[in-house]
């Protein structure tokens, strides 16, 4: 008992002290993370709780900040799309998209159409094993060990296909300023054939196995609820809006490339809480599904690579441009100023998870630790792209 | 209240559910790869660390232009390019006289460069370098299993790697890094 | 005068025995569980030392034992390392009066059940004294919820037990399985199936296993009441945990499933056998179900395995002494 | 949506071509201003994309990019912070989510938000708190008018040089200094 009240000294870095002046009489100061099972990576929550209440929490950022905008102001904007594939490993895709959209914005970049519909392709693609990531990951958080196998299992078989164009697993950086890199195989138009069916067989698996299941169903529903006022004051966008009811999806929104010819639904829930991100995630990965099937139809021959399509050494002409995309977490956007000189004079990397993480501390506010980390989960973080 | 009790029995029942499909996967085959002793399929299409692409005479194809270094993101590229050969009597005679009459010297220096030091731990393999090389002298490896002691393991000169390579044909892949090291 | 010194030798063969087998099963059991839990996942699980792996657990075990014992500071020393030891030894208690065979039990006491369910309630106060020594805020809260949900669950459990001794007359378990026969609609099952519903639960709860392993709940708690533990202090835990599971697992056996009897098997290979596929059953539900949530679980309790129990023995109460009017 | 900045004396609106940059319109607003200005946005049912600076030769040129589930296109506020005093009224208290994206910007170029409920470094070190990464040397900055999209002027106040082509460099200067004190 003693030795426990002498540990004053040992109270904590800058954050916890910051957080300890206001905390109630009483109340215990935790650091869930950097290093938690369920903070997927080093993100790091401080709550004050009064047993297992939380009555604040306050996320601390930067353990993984490794200032990629300041990273574009050293590089061309050819040279920066490495980078985007390291900020979101989960739908890396995506954010290639999303910068090399801005420079195409700016530079006035006609993309060839094949190229266009490769893009949709290996990026619905790529959305759906970074939802199969986040239903593993989040199942893992609720305590099921299973499911994230599974997950894996069908996620395995996307990364073999997207392997093929890309050369990588994971961080990705295969799309280029007015284009791809490399063109579909036919081969791997085949296994991408092959991989809608039998990813459509094996949904009802997780419906069976987990969305149906009586404790998961009782740990998700009611938990985190999250009106669309606190949506708009926070910016939080993808399926955490889809999931409080808002229609919003920017590939229907701000359409861009060929959504607007690809027939699909956007998935939105009512239920607001946990459960309705859940759902929406679950939904996507059909709808994504049906995006591919299409899109592999209705794909044009041709080159995937516009013709004098911009070197290293391309200067991004002066201007402003700001090009968002639907990431799996919600709106990425790029942000590009260029005064025409060799490198982009300010990037701006909006991170869909940034915001959707910002809402937490409200959010989470008086519920248990244990519908914390659902929330948390339900938020589905990827750290790297949060700190950038 | 039968409703109730309706929803309370389906409740359980979905638990009955979760562990059939458990059962069923129990009973299905192994999905995984036995690693050490198989090796995954799809190795063909991986893009592992890069190589030079040897022309005909099993001289790299690269012209030492620089441009993969000039274009890499993060700098992990040198070519070292080679000094023009000491002319021989005769040729140092044509080359003045030539001067004399006014015509350019024709450069006799060879165009494969003497070092191509590669980087690897500060690659992210986006393949700039190779879409933008001229003649397609780069190419990536498919090794995939590649490892080292120490970060000079990492530290490639590719002309020596191709020259391994030529002299090694058919050995594994992941040997070739150490002979690499050695020379670099 | 002859018969003290039997009754004693008969303990002490007993306990040396159960010491053994204790290890030993903890051994197996460790094995069993990542093997099942890796054809579930379609992987192989533990493969490479030994045949299928299955020496793994012991070299696990011997780098448990290898490692530094380590205790944070601020900890107290006495509480943290009487903790697993704590954990540990009523647990060797418990498994004296299962009865395998006919007559092959080490403890022949005619209060079995009850020996078993009160030393049982001794792992409660191993997992406070590991929460609260170790200096640890999240094993604070493991301990917390360890002694709500073991206080809460013992409950339930003790009285579906007691209706089943109502049926058989006698808290000897060897007594109530000679009171049940060969073929399953001679076991206490048939007669009990509410108590052995809620026996099943509650044991999983009194065990904190998933999913209702609160107290070490992974992704909330870290490791929950033994975060702090290394080594051979976290292997006790372990070993405990695996022990407490055959012990419950031997109890419904003993109560529900008619123990030893069987056709044509000898008596202790059919223990063995339904011990063995109820223990399957717990590893299956461990990797097939999320976490409940903690209040969940109290509710769980509360709400509706108490209630039910109660009137469950009421009835059984009520019949019982109708057939003894009759 | 002229309606929307009536009354809050902006110093220049613009529509934007949202095929070219991305935005339908822009507004530079004076710092006085920018927290009604966030208020009515609010009211209109926007929702807040991002804050970031862009370090000009006359100011940082703090941006926020508001946009709408409803009817989509995309609102960019511009606020100007002086080299000296970079300092601009918070909107957290407005747009709750704007408190991070205000303490990056700050741990980025060292804008202060005042108002801002908890101003504490978010993604860098506390203890390097005043290194501030995306500060340009002063030879390295570039013009605010060469860089950012004119657009369609809707309105100019007559003493905003900021983002007209064409004016003499004295006047850029004082113009550009005047509406983050004012």
């Amino acid at each position: 008992m003693t030795t426990y009240q002498n540990n004053d000294h040992l109270a904590g870095d800058f954050y916890t002290q910051n957080f300890a002046k206001t905390a109630g009489e009483g109340n215990l100061i935790l650091n869930l993370g950097p290093q938690h099972p369920s903070t997927h990576g080093v993100l790091r929550v401080v709550v004050e709780l009064d047993g297992e209440y939380i009555m604040r929490a306050e996320p601390v950022l930067g353990y993984l900040h490794r200032m990629h905008e300041k990273m574009a102001e050293v590089k061309t904007a050819a040279q920066f799309i490495p980078n985007m594939g390291r900020v979101d490993y989960g739908h890396a895709l995506g954010w290639n998209w999303a910068f090399v959209g801005a420079a195409e914005l700016v530079g006035g970049i006609e993309v060839p159409e094949r190229a266009e519909y490769i893009r949709v392709i290996t990026c619905e693609l790529n959305r759906i094993a970074s939802h199969l990531l986040w239903w593993g990951a989040y199942l893992l958080d609720l305590g099921a060990f299973t499911p994230i196998m599974y997950a894996f299992d069908d996620r395995e078989k996307i990364l073999d296909i997207l392997q093929d164009p890309t050369g990588s697993r994971l961080t990705y950086s295969y799309y280029r300023i007015g284009g791809v890199a490399k063109d579909l195989s036919a081969d791997c138009i085949r296994r991408i054939q092959e991989f809608i069916p039998w990813f459509r067989s094996r949904l009802p698996m997780y419906k069976d196995l987990v969305s149906d299941n009586i404790i998961l169903r009782k740990r998700i529903e009611d938990i985190g609820v999250i009106e669309q006022e606190v949506c708009r004051r926070f910016g939080a966008t993808g399926p955490v809006a889809r999931g409080s009811g808002i229609k919003y999806d920017v590939r229907r929104a701000q359409p861009y490339s060929v959504y607007p010819k690809l027939d699909f639904e956007i998935p939105t829930s009512n239920l607001k809480c946990a459960r309705g991100r859940y759902d929406v995630r679950m939904a996507e990965m059909e709808q994504s599904l049906r995006i591919i099937e299409q899109a592999l139809e209705m794909m044009p021959e041709g080159e995937v690579l516009v013709k004098g399509a911009p070197k290293p050494s391309w200067k991004v002409p002066k201007g402003e441009g700001y090009f968002a995309v639907e990431g799996a977490r919600g709106k990425i956007g790029a942000y590009v100023v260029s005064d025409g000189g060799k490198n982009i004079y300010r990037t701006k990397l909006r991170a869909p998870g940034y915001c959707n993480l910002s809402l937490f501390a409200e959010v989470s506010q008086g519920t248990i630790l244990a519908d914390a980390v659902a929330i948390l989960g339900s938020l589905d973080l990827i750290i790297p792209e949060i700190d950038r | 209240m039968i409703k109730e009790a309706l929803n309370t029995v389906s409740d359980l029942w979905s638990l009955m559910v979760g562990l059939r499909v458990t059962k069923d996967y129990f009973r299905a085959p192994q999905v995984t790869v036995r690693y050490p002793w198989k090796a995954v399929s799809n190795i063909a299409t991986y893009k592992g660390h890069l190589e030079l692409v040897g022309g005909k005479t099993g001289k790299p194809k690269c012209i030492s232009c620089g441009m993969c270094a000039l274009a890499c993101p993060s700098n992990c590229l040198t070519v070292v390019k080679r000094k023009p050969p000491k002319p021989t009597p005769e040729e140092e005679q044509a080359l003045a006289e030539a001067k004399a009459k006014g015509e350019k010297p024709k450069d006799k220096t060879p165009k494969d460069p003497e070092k191509f030091i590669y980087d690897f731990t500060l690659c992210s393999l986006c393949g700039t370098c190779m879409e933008n090389c001229p003649v397609g002298a780069l190419d990536f490896t498919g090794s995939a299993y590649l490892a080292g002691y120490s970060r000079e393991d990492f530290h490639f000169d590719l002309v020596q790697l191709l020259k391994n390579q030529a002299g090694l044909e058919g050995m594994d892949a992941s040997a070739a890094p150490e002979t690499g090291q050695s020379e670099a | 005068m002859n018969a003290i010194p039997a009754e004693l030798l008969n303990i002490l063969i007993g306990l040396v025995a159960v010491a053994a087998s204790v290890g030993l099963i903890g051994l197996v059991m460790v094995w069993v569980e990542r093997k099942v839990a890796g054809h579930i996942q379609r992987r192989p699980g533990p493969y490479e030392v030994g045949p299928s792996g299955a020496l793994q657990p012991l070299c696990d075990a011997l780098k448990l034992v290898g490692k530094q014992l380590f205790m944070p500071l601020g900890a107290d020393p006495i509480l943290f390392w009487l903790a697993p030891v704590l954990a540990f030894l009523p647990v060797l208690l418990l498994f004296l009066p299962l009865p395998v065979g006919d007559g092959l039990q080490a403890l022949d006491v005619n209060l079995g059940v009850l020996l078993i369910l009160a030393f049982s309630g001794l792992a409660v106060l191993s997992v406070l004294l590991a929460g609260w020594a170790s200096n640890n805020k999240y094993g604070l809260l493991g301990a917390a919820r360890g002694v709500a949900q073991a206080v809460a669950y013992e409950i339930p459990l003790l009285l579906s037990v007691l209706a089943v001794s109502f049926v058989a007359g006698s808290l000897d378990l060897a007594q109530v399985v000679k009171g049940q026969g060969t073929w399953p609609w001679n076991w206490n099952i048939m007669t009990q199936p509410l108590a052995f519903l809620i026996y099943i639960v509650s044991a999983l709860g009194e065990t904190n296993r998933a999913p209702f392993d609160l107290p070490e709940a992974e992704s909330e708690l870290t490791a929950g009441f033994h975060t702090e533990y290394s080594g051979m202090g976290f292997g006790l835990f372990f070993l405990a945990e695996y022990a407490n599971m055959v012990v419950v697992c031997s109890v419904a056996t003993a109560l529900f499933l008619g123990g030893w009897h069987g056709p044509v098997l000898p008596g202790p290979v059919w223990f063995v056998l339904k011990v063995s596929a109820l223990m399957l059953l717990m590893v299956f539900v461990r990797w097939t179900y999320p976490r409940v949530r903690f209040d969940q679980l109290l509710v769980i309790n509360w709400k509706w395995l108490l209630p039910l129990a109660v009137a469950n023995l009421l009835l059984t109460a009520f019949f019982v002494k109708l057939a003894q009017f009759a | 949506m002229e309606a929307l900045f009536s009354g809050l004396s902006a110093l220049y609106l613009a529509k934007c071509d949202a095929a070219k940059t991305g935005q339908v319109f822009q507004a530079f607003l004076p710092a006085s201003t920018l927290v009604r200005a966030a208020e009515r946005l609010l009211a209109a049912d926007y929702y807040i994309e991002d804050i970031c600076a862009v370090d000009c030769a006359e100011g940082y040129v703090v941006v926020y990019h508001f946009d709408h589930f409803e009817a989509p296109g995309r609102v960019t506020l511009r606020v100007l912070a002086p080299h000296a005093s970079p300092v601009v009224p918070s909107i957290a208290n407005v747009f709750h989510g704007a408190e991070w994206h205000e303490r990056e910007t700050r741990d980025f170029h060292g804008v202060v938000f005042e108002g801002n409920p908890n101003l504490i470094p978010l993604l860098m070190d506390p203890d390097m708190a005043d290194c501030f990464p995306l500060r340009k040397e002063d030879k390295a900055r570039a013009k605010a008018k060469d860089m950012l999209e004119a657009g369609e002027v809707v309105y100019c106040h007559p003493s905003f040089t900021l983002m007209t082509p064409d004016a003499p460099a004295e006047a850029k200067e004082s113009g550009g200094d005047k509406p983050a004190t004012a």
